[in-house]
C-alpha cells in the first residue's frame, strides 16, 4: 500500500468542533464534536433519524456543515468540492451497494483507482480486491453479483481510493450468520492494513468486535461516547433503542381482550420479500382478526418496513400468499388493496406537501361523496380541522402524523398498518398517537404496528412479531415474549453466529 | 468446449480476444480497401451510405449511450463539417485528408464551445436544450447568406471526388470510429463516462470529475460526425443548410441506436446494419417507409428495450444456461447424487 | 472471450453485406428494357410536383412503348421507367439519384421538380456522368448552383428574370397607384426574386412601399400586413409556401386589407389553392408555365385528359405537360443517338429543337432551355391566363381581388 | 404598444398549444415528442367533423377534443406507462415513433396540402384597445386563459385534479391512498391530447395545419413550457405570453427573419440559467 510520510501533525485525521447541519429550517446535525486519530475505529450509533447519516456525509464530502469546524485529513470540509474527499484520502462505502452494474468488477475498483498517481493504480487496484477477496470475481460483471460480494465490491472500491479513512455505512446491513461473520472479518482486515474506519452500524455485534470507541447521537447531538461496553450497558443508550416506559398508572389498553377463536381477517403464509439481490424477509407467516393490534418489532434492518410495504402492496411479495377475508390479495396492485381495505400509514408519513390537509385527507377517501370517515377522523384529531386549510408540508412531525393517519382511515381501512408511528416524535405526542390506535383497534379495524418503542407498543398489543434479519424468532402473546428475545433481536449481544 | 463459467480468465486469452477486438476490424476494413476496385459502383455507393450511418450512430452513441446524455443536437457537427469542407475546398484548395481532419476539428471546437453550458443540463432538460440549440442553428443557417440556403454550397467539380474514393474515406473512418469506441471501453476515460451513466453520484463521490470526462468525449464524437458530414458532403457534391443541419441525422442515430442496442459497442453497427437493410426493402413502399419504420422502432422499444444487443445477450445467456444445467445434470445423474441443487 | 466472439459477428455481417452486394450484378442485355431512373417527391410539401410529374414521364413512356419501343445500337427495345419518392428531401434525392443509376441501372435520369431537389440530382449527374434533365427548376438558381457549368445536366423551364418582369406587366393591365408591397420568405427564391422584384420595379414605373421578409413557416403576419395596408400599396406581390400564403391572406382578409391586384407566388400554383384557402385565394395571381390558350402543342387533348384529374386547368396541369415534355426529349435524344452512350445521348438533347406541350424547346450551352413564364389568375378551380408568353394582355383581370372583399 | 397588445394575444394562443405538454411533463415527467401531432390532429378531426356534420368549428372542436383524448388514453396506458419503467429515454424513442407514425398516416391520408378551418371570424379583425387585431386570435386568448384557468381549477379543486397532483408530487404515496397511477398517468395524457386537440383546431382557424405542422409547434410549445415553468398550468400562461411578446419584439427589431433565432435563443438561455422556467417556484429538495 501507499502511505503518504508520516507526519505527527496529522495525526488526528478527523477533527469535528461543534459541527451542525440543517435542512430548511430542520436541524439533522447539531453541535457535535470528536476527533479521530490514525488507527482508530470510531462507531457511531443512534436510532433512525438521529443524525448518522448526515454525518457521515458531511465527512465525506457529499454536503457542508451548516456551521461548526469541520476537518478530515487535513482538508477543511466547509470549503470542499464534491469528489474532494475521495481525492483526498477518504473512502466510502455505502449501506445499499451502487456499484456500476454494466462493469466488471475490476473495473469498477479501476473507476475508484483513478484518484491514485497512474505509477500506483494497478498496484491500489490489485491490493483492493485481493484484500477484499474479489480477485477471483474480478471479471464479471457487477450487476451479477450476490449480496456479499456486493459488499466486498464497495469495500474496495473505497479502498481504491488508497484512503486514510474508511467510512462504512451500515455495511453489514442485509448480512447474517456467516457472511456477517465474514464481514466482520473483512473490516477488520481493512482496520489492519493500516486504515482508520469509522463505522454507522446498527447491528451491535459489528461495533462490540472492531470499534474501539462508540459515539451516540440523538436527534441530532451527541448523547455520549465510550468503548462499546460501557455505551451498550448505558440505560441512556438502551432506552433510545427500547423506548421508555410510559410515567402514566393509567392503562391504556381499553379494549377486552381477543377472544381466542377470533376468525382471521388478513392471513400471511410464507411471505418472502427483497430488493435486487436481497432478501430482507424470509418466509413470514402470521393472521390477525378484526379489532387485534399485531405488534411487528425488530431492530433497525430486521425487515419491518418491508414487510409493511408488501402487504400494503408497494412492494411485491416474491414467494407466499396474502389473503384478506380469504381472497387473495397479494397480486393486487397497491392502489387496489387500498380499496380492498388495507392501508399503510407510511414510515416518513409522505404527504402531499404542497396540499392542505383538507385535500390530504380527501384523497383517502373511496368517493368524493361518501365524506362520513372524515367525520370520524376528526373526532380522533380535533386539531386537524382547526389546520385544515394549512399546507401539510408546513405542519409540525406529530400534526403531519395525525394528517398520514386521518388520510389512511379515510379509505376506511379494515386493516391499518402504522410503518414506525412514533419515529422522531416528542414523547408527548407518541402517547396521543398510541392512544388514537387503541381507538381505532377499537372500532373493530385489525392494527398492525411497526414501533421502535418497545414497551409501549407491547402495552397495547394483542401478539407480537419479532423479526430479526428478516426471520420471524418470535410469534405469539406479549407475556410470553423474554427479554432475552428482546434483546437479541435489537442489540444482538448474545448472538450465536451459527443461525 | 471451455468452461464458460470460470470465473478467471488467464492472461493469454485475454490479450488474444484484445487483439481480435482491434484487429478483427482492422482486418475488414483491409479486405474491404483491397477488393473496393473489385466492387460494383453500386455496391461502393451503398456501402459508402451504410458506413457513415454507422459512423453517425456510432458518435452519437460515445456520448448518449455510453455517455447517458440524450444528445439531440449532432445534427449541427454533419453540418459543420459538411460546409467546412465545402468551403474549405473551395477557397482554400487544401489537400483532401486535411481538409477532412480540419473539418472533424472545426465540428469537435464547436462541439466543445456547445456543450461547455451544455452540459449543465441534466436529463431531459438536456435533451431539450440540445435540440433547441440545433434548431436554432438550423434557423440561423437557413437565413444566413454564406450558407446559401436552399441552392446550396457546390464543392467545386474540379475538387469533387469519385465514389470509389468517398467509400475508402468512409471506410477509413468507420474504422476510426470502431477503434475509437473500442480505446473509449478500454481507457480510462470510458471508464469515468460508464461509471458516470451507471450511477453519476457515486461516480462523483469516488472522485470522478464530470465535465472533465464529458468534455473530451463530447469532442471526439462531434469531430467524427464532423468528419461524417464532410464525407456526406463529398459523396453528395454539395451541402445546403436543410440538409446538412437536418434533425433527420440525429433522429437516424437514435433509431440505428435503439434497433442495436444503446450503449454497447457493436450495437451500432447492428443498427447501421438493420436500419440500411429495412430502408433499401421499405423503398418500394414509398409513403409507407417511414410508417413501417416508425413502427418497428416502436415495437422494438416495448418489446425488446436493450435492442438487437439486448436480443442477442439474452439469447446468449439462455444458451449458457442451458449449457450448464445440462452439464449439472449429467453431473449428477453420474454421481448417483440425489442431492438437487437449491440454486434450482 | 464474449467480446471476441462479438467482434466476429459483427464483422462477418458487414463483410456478408458487402459482398452479397458485390454479387447481385445488374444485367445490361440487349433483351432487357432501357431504364429511364427519377427521384420525385412523391410525398412531402412538393408532393402536388412530383405526382404530376409522375403521370408526364409515364405518358410519354408508354406513348414510346406502344410505338413499338425506341431502337438503341439498331435494337428495339422497350423503356421501362424506374420511380422512387424522396419524401421532398434533397438527401434522400440525392441518394436515390446514384442509387437509381448504379443499382437500377437507369441510363438516364428524369428531374424531380424544385432547386432544392433538382441540384442534387442534378450534382448526382454530373459525377456519374449520365444524362439528366430538370424541369419545374427556374434555370437562374440551377445555374448558380454550378458555376462551373452543367455537362450532363439540362433545365427546361421559365427564367427568373423573366418571370419577375410578368408580375409589374400584368399589374400594368389595371389601374393601380403603382405602389408595390412585397412580401418574401427568406428561401433562396425569395430572396432571388425579392431582390429582382426591388431591382425593376422603378424601371417598369413602379414604386416598391413596403418589403416584408419573414422565415418560411411563418404564421403571424398581423405586423406586415399593417404595415403593407398603411403604405397604401395597391398591388402586392408575395412570394410564400401554401400554408403562409393562407395565414397571409387570413391577415390581409382580417385587416381588410384589399389590394388590386395580388400576385401569391409559389403557394398560388397548389392545385385547387382557393378552395384550400376557403375561397380567399380566388382571383389571386400567379406566374404560370400553363394555361390554356397560350396555343401550346398538343394543349386541347392535355386539358382533355387531365384537367378533371387535377381539378382544373392549373399548374399541375402544366406540370403534367412539362413532365411529359421533357421525358419525350430524353426519348428522343436516345432514339437519335442511337446508343445508350452518355456523351452521345448528351450531345442529342443539346441539339434537341421543337415544339412540345411545354413549348419551344431548344438549349442553349449552358443547358438551359428558357420557356415563358405568363400570368395567371384563379377562376373557379382554374388558372385562366391573363398575360400571355409575349407580355401583353389575354384576358382582363378580376378587380380587387376577388376572394378578400 | 401595438406589437405589446400583439404579442400578448399571440401568447394566449401559445399557452393553449403548450399546455398539454407542460401537464405530462409535470405529472409523467416524461418528454412527450408527439405532442404536436395531436395538435395536428386536432386540426384534422375538427376539420373531418365540419365536412361530415357541418356547423361552428370551435362547437365540433369539442367533439374532436374528446376523438383525440380517447385515442391517447391507451397509448399511455399500454405504451408509455410501461416503457418509463425501462429508463427514460425509451418512453421519448417511442413517443418520437408515435409522431412519425400519426405524420406519415395524415401524409397517406390526407396529402401535404395544408387545410384550414373556416368560420365567418376565421379572417375578420376586431379593436383591441385601440388595436385592430385577429379575431381568432382573439377567441384563441380567450379560450387559452379560460382552459389555463379551468386546468387549474380542475388541479387545484376537483378530486381528480388531486390525484393528480397526488400523483406528480409523490408517485409511491399516490398509491397508498388508492390512486391507480396507471390510470391517472393515461387520463393525464389524454387531457393533454384534448386540450391540444383544441389548440389545433384553432391553428386551423388562424393559420392552417398540415401533416408534418406538428414539429415547429412542437418547439414552440417547448419554448413556452420551458421559459413558463415545467408542470404549471399558470406558468405555462406566463410562458406562453412572454414568447409572444419575444418573437413579436424580436422581429420587429431584427426582423423577422430572426425572429426563431431570438425565440430559441431565449429558449437556450432561459434553460442554462433556470432550468427550472422562469415562472416556475423553485422546488423544494
Amino acid at each position: 500500500m501507499i502511505m503518504t510520510d508520516e507526519n505527527p501533525a496529522q495525526d488526528v485525521l478527523i477533527r469535528a468542533a461543534g459541527v451542525s447541519r440543517t435542512f430548511g429550517g430542520v436541524t439533522a446535525l447539531s453541535d457535535v464534536s470528536f476527533e479521530l486519530r490514525r488507527g482508530d475505529v470510531l462507531g457511531i450509533m443512534g436510532p433512525n433519524g438521529a443524525g448518522k447519516s448526515t454525518l457521515l456525509s458531511l465527512l465525506a464530502g457529499v454536503r457542508r456543515p451548516s456551521t461548526g469546524e469541520l476537518t478530515v485529513c487535513g482538508q477543511d470540509m466547509n470549503r470542499s468540492a464534491r469528489g474532494d474527499a475521495a481525492r483526498n484520502g477518504v473512502g466510502l462505502a455505502h449501506q445499499i451497494p451502487k456499484p456500476f452494474r454494466q462493469l466488471t468488477v475490476r473495473q469498477n475498483v479501476e473507476v475508484a483507482a483513478q484518484v491514485v498517481p497512474r505509477r500506483h493504480r494497478a498496484a491500489v487496484v490489485h491490493e483492493a480486491l485481493e484484500l477484499t477477496g474479489m480477485l477471483a470475481a474480478a471479471d464479471r460483471p457487477a450487476g451479477q453479483l450476490g449480496l456479499l460480494e456486493l459488499k466486498r465490491l464497495e469495500l474496495a472500491r473505497a479502498l481504491a481510493l488508497d484512503p486514510q479513512v474508511v467510512l462504512l455505512d451500515e455495511v453489514a446491513a442485509g448480512l447474517t450468520g456467516a457472511d456477517l461473520d465474514e464481514l466482520i472479518t473483512l473490516v477488520a482486515a481493512v482496520h489492519a492494513s493500516g486504515r482508520t474506519l469509522v463505522i454507522v452500524e446498527h447491528v451491535q455485534e459489528v461495533l462490540h468486535r472492531l470499534a474501539n470507541r462508540v459515539l451516540v447521537l440523538e436527534w441530532g447531538k451527541s448523547l455520549m461516547e465510550g468503548t462499546p461496553q460501557e455505551v451498550s450497558t448505558d440505560p441512556r443508550v438502551i432506552e433510545i433503542y427500547l423506548g421508555s416506559a410510559r410515567e402514566s398508572d393509567e392503562p391504556r389498553r381499553q379494549r377486552p381482550p381477543l377472544p381466542g377463536d377470533a376468525p382471521a381477517l388478513l392471513q400471511v403464509d410464507g411471505v418472502s420479500a427483497g430488493y435486487g439481490p436481497i432478501t430482507v424477509v424470509n418466509d413470514v407467516s402470521f393472521t390477525i382478526a378484526a379489532g387485534e393490534v399485531l405488534a411487528v418489532l425488530g431492530a433497525n434492518g430486521a425487515g419491518k418496513s418491508t414487510l409493511a410495504r408488501t402487504l400494503q402492496g408497494a412492494s411485491t411479495a416474491r414467494t407466499g400468499a396474502i389473503l384478506l377475508d380469504g381472497e387473495p390479495v397479494h397480486h393486487r396492485s397497491a392502489h387496489q388493496r387500498v380499496r380492498a381495505g388495507i392501508a399503510l400509514v407510511p414510515e416518513g408519513r409522505r404527504l402531499f406537501g404542497d396540499m392542505t390537509v383538507r385535500e390530504n385527507l380527501e384523497l383517502g377517501l373511496r368517493s368524493a361523496r361518501h365524506r362520513e370517515p372524515l367525520d370520524r377522523v376528526h373526532e380522533l384529531f380535533p386539531r386537524l380541522r382547526e389546520l385544515q386549510n394549512r399546507a401539510a408540508g408546513t405542519l409540525s412531525g406529530g400534526e403531519q402524523q395525525m394528517v398520514a393517519i386521518g388520510r389512511a382511515l379515510a379509505s376506511e381501512p379494515r386493516v391499518l398498518i402504522f410503518d414506525e408511528l412514533s419515529l422522531g416524535l416528542a414523547p408527548l405526542i407518541v402517547d396521543r398517537m398510541l392512544d388514537a390506535v387503541e381507538r381505532i383497534a377499537s372500532w373493530g379495524t385489525a392494527v398492525i404496528l411497526i414501533e421502535q418503542n418497545v414497551h409501549q407498543a407491547l402495552e397495547l398489543a394483542d401478539s407480537v412479531l419479532l423479526l430479526r434479519r428478516g426471520d420471524v424468532i418470535f410469534r405469539g402473546h406479549p407475556r410470553d415474549f423474554s427479554e432475552e428475545e428482546f434483546a437479541r433481536a435489537y442489540l444482538g449481544i448474545s448472538d450465536d453466529a451459527s443461525s | 468446449m471451455t468452461d464458460l463459467t470460470a470465473p478467471r480468465a488467464s492472461r493469454a486469452p485475454r490479450a488474444l480476444a484484445r487483439l481480435a477486438r482491434y484487429g478483427a476490424p482492422l482486418l475488414v476494413a483491409v479486405a474491404l480497401l483491397a477488393s473496393s476496385e473489385g466492387l460494383r459502383l453500386a455496391t461502393v455507393n451503398q456501402l459508402t451510405s451504410l458506413l457513415l450511418l454507422a459512423v453517425l450512430a456510432m458518435s452519437w452513441n460515445l456520448v448518449s449511450g455510453f455517455g447517458g446524455q440524450f444528445s439531440l443536437g449532432h445534427s449541427i457537427f454533419v453540418g459543420v463539417g459538411g460546409y467546412a469542407t465545402a468551403v474549405i475546398l473551395d477557397l482554400l484548395g487544401l489537400p483532401l485528408v486535411v481538409v477532412l481532419v480540419l473539418s472533424g476539428v472545426i465540428a469537435a471546437l464547436i462541439g466543445v464551445v456547445l456543450a461547455y453550458p451544455m452540459l449543465r443540463l441534466r436529463g431531459p432538460y438536456f435533451a431539450i436544450g440540445t435540440l433547441g440549440l440545433a434548431l436554432a442553428v438550423q434557423g440561423w443557417m437557413l437565413n444566413w447568406d454564406f450558407t446559401r440556403a436552399s441552392q446550396g454550397y457546390s464543392i467545386p467539380l474540379d475538387q469533387s471526388v469519385d465514389l470509389l474514393t468517398v467509400m475508402r474515406i468512409a471506410v477509413v473512418l468507420a474504422l476510426v470510429a470502431v477503434i475509437v469506441s473500442q480505446l473509449i471501453v478500454d481507457l480510462p476515460l470510458g471508464l469515468r463516462l460508464l461509471a458516470l451513466r451507471d450511477n453519476e453520484d457515486g461516480a462523483l463521490a469516488l472522485g470522478v470529475r464530470r465535465l472533465r470526462t464529458l468534455l473530451p468525449t463530447w469532442a471526439i464524437s462531434a469531430f467524427l460526425v464532423g468528419v461524417m458530414g464532410a464525407v456526406v458532403a463529398l459523396q453528395n457534391g454539395q451541402v445546403t443548410p436543410q440538409s446538412a443541419f437536418s434533425i433527420q441525422y440525429t433522429l437516424d442515430a437514435v433509431i440505428i441506436c435503439v434497433i442495436g442496442g444503446l450503449g454497447t459497442l457493436y450495437g451500432p453497427l447492428i443498427g447501421a446494419v438493420a436500419v440500411f437493410v429495412l430502408r433499401q426493402f421499405t423503398a418500394d413502399f414509398a409513403g409507407w417507409a417511414s410508417l413501417i419504420e416508425a413502427i418497428i422502432v416502436i415495437l422494438i422499444v416495448r418489446f425488446a428495450p436493450d435492442g438487437a444487443m439486448g436480443v442477442l445477450s439474452g439469447l446468449s445467456r439462455l444458451v449458457r444456461r442451458a449449457l450448464v444445467r445440462r452439464r449439472r445434470l449429467e453431473a449428477s445423474s453420474s454421481t448417483e447424487s440425489t442431492r438437487e441443487g437449491v440454486a434450482a | 472471450m464474449t467480446a471476441f466472439r462479438r467482434t466476429v459477428v459483427a464483422s462477418t455481417i458487414v463483410l456478408a453485406l458487402g459482398l452479397t452486394a458485390g454479387c447481385s450484378a445488374a444485367g445490361g442485355s440487349a433483351d432487357d428494357p432501357v431504364v429511364l431512373g427519377a427521384s420525385l417527391p412523391l410525398t412531402g410539401p412538393l408532393q402536388a410536383f412530383g405526382t404530376s410529374l409522375e403521370v408526364g414521364y409515364q405518358l410519354a413512356v408508354d406513348e414510346i412503348n406502344e410505338a413499338g419501343g425506341i431502337t438503341v445500337d439498331g435494337v428495339a427495345r422497350e423503356l421501362a421507367l424506374e420511380i422512387q419518392d424522396n419524401a421532398s428531401t434533397p438527401e434522400t434525392a440525392s441518394e436515390q439519384a446514384r442509387d437509381l443509376v448504379l443499382e437500377s441501372g437507369a441510363v438516364a435520369l428524369l428531374g424531380p421538380a424544385t432547386p432544392p431537389l433538382s441540384i442534387p440530382v442534378s450534382l448526382a449527374a454530373e459525377q456519374l456522368k449520365v444524362p439528366a434533365i430538370m424541369t419545374i427548376t427556374p434555370i437562374q438558381a440551377w445555374k448558380g448552383a454550378n458555376p462551373e457549368g452543367w455537362k450532363y445536366a439540362f433545365d427546361a423551364f421559365f427564367d427568373e428574370v423573366q418571370m419577375t418582369d410578368t408580375q409589374f406587366q400584368a399589374a400594368d393591365l389595371v389601374e393601380t397607384n403603382k405602389k408595390v408591397a412585397l412580401f418574401t420568405d427568406l428561401e433562396e427564391d425569395g430572396i432571388v426574386m425579392g431582390g429582382l422584384w426591388a431591382d425593376k420595379a422603378e424601371s417598369f414605373g413602379y414604386e416598391i412601399v413596403a418589403h416584408e421578409e419573414f422565415p418560411v413557416g411563418n404564421t403571424n403576419f398581423s405586423a406586415q400586413v399593417s404595415e403593407a395596408k398603411a403604405s397604401g400599396a395597391e398591388v402586392v406581390i408575395a412570394q410564400v409556401i401554401p400554408p403562409d400564403g393562407i395565414a397571409l391572406l387570413r391577415e390581409m382578409k382580417a385587416q381588410g386589407y384589399q389590394p388590386e391586384v395580388l400576385f401569391l407566388e409559389k403557394a398560388g400554383n397548389t392545385g385547387g389553392y382557393p378552395q384550400l384557402s376557403d375561397g380567399l385565394a380566388d382571383g389571386v395571381l400567379a406566374a404560370n408555365w400553363y394555361a390554356e390558350g397560350m396555343g401550346l402543342d398538343r394543349e386541347a387533348d392535355f386539358i382533355a385528359d387531365f384537367a378533371e384529374q387535377t381539378g382544373g386547368v392549373n399548374s399541375d396541369l402544366g406540370t403534367i405537360a412539362y413532365g411529359y415534355s421533357i421525358a419525350r426529349i430524353l426519348i428522343e435524344a436516345i432514339e437519335s443517338a442511337g446508343s445508350l452512350e452518355a456523351d452521345a445521348i448528351v450531345a442529342a438533347i443539346a441539339a434537341t429543337d421543337g415544339e412540345y406541350p411545354a413549348g419551344s424547346i431548344a438549349f442553349a450551352d449552358d443547358h438551359t432551355a428558357a420557356l415563358p413564364a405568363v400570368q395567371t389568375q384563379w377562376v373557379g378551380g382554374d388558372q385562366v391566363l391573363v398575360l400571355n408568353a409575349g407580355g401583353d394582355a389575354a384576358s382582363s383581370i378580376a378587380v380587387p381581388v376577388p376572394g378578400l372583399q | 404598444m401595438e406589437l405589446v397588445v400583439q404579442g400578448i394575444l399571440l401568447g394566449g394562443l401559445y399557452a393553449t398549444v403548450a399546455l398539454g405538454l407542460s401537464l405530462v411533463f409535470g405529472v409523467i415527467k416524461m418528454v412527450n415528442l408527439a405532442h404536436g401531432e395531436f395538435l395536428v390532429l386536432g386540426g384534422y378531426v375538427t376539420s373531418l367533423l365540419v365536412v361530415s356534420l357541418g356547423g361552428d368549428p370551435l362547437l365540433l372542436a369539442i367533439p374532436a377534443a374528446l376523438i383525440v383524448g380517447a385515442l391517447a388514453y391507451p397509448l399511455q396506458r399500454y405504451l408509455l406507462t410501461p416503457l418509463m419503467r425501462h429508463s427514460t429515454e425509451a418512453p421519448i424513442t417511442a413517443t418520437f415513433g408515435v409522431s412519425v407514425v400519426v405524420q406519415t398516416v395524415l401524409l397517406l391520408v390526407f396529402t401535404a396540402d395544408p387545410r384550414t378551418l373556416n368560420a365567418p371570424y376565421a379572417a375578420s379583425q376586431v379593436e383591441v384597445l385601440g388595436v385592430g387585431m385577429r379575431t381568432t386570435l382573439l377567441i384563441a386568448t380567450v379560450i387559452g386563459v379560460a382552459l389555463v384557468i379551468v386546468l387549474d381549477l380542475t388541479l387545484r379543486r376537483s378530486r381528480f385534479g388531486r390525484q393528480v397532483r397526488a400523483a406528480a408530487f409523490d408517485p409511491d404515496a399516490a398509491g397508498l391512498v388508492g390512486i391507480d397511477l396507471k390510470h391517472t398517468y393515461a387520463m393525464v395524457l389524454a387531457v393533454a391530447a384534448a386540450v391540444s386537440a383544441i389548440g389545433g383546431a384553432l391553428i386551423a382557424l388562424s393559420f392552417s395545419v398540415d401533416p408534418v405542422a406538428g414539429t415547429g409547434w412542437l418547439l414552440r410549445a417547448f419554448t413556452v413550457v420551458v421559459i413558463g415553468g415545467l408542470g404549471s398550468a399558470r406558468g405555462t400562461l406566463a410562458g406562453g405570453i412572454t414568447v409572444g411578446l419575444v418573437e413579436t419584439i424580436a422581429a420587429a427589431v431584427f426582423g423577422a427573419q430572426y425572429r426563431d433565432v431570438a425565440v430559441f435563443g431565449a429558449l437556450v438561455v432561459v434553460l442554462l440559467l433556470r432550468p427550472q422556467g422562469l415562472f416556475a417556484k423553485v422546488q423544494r429538495a
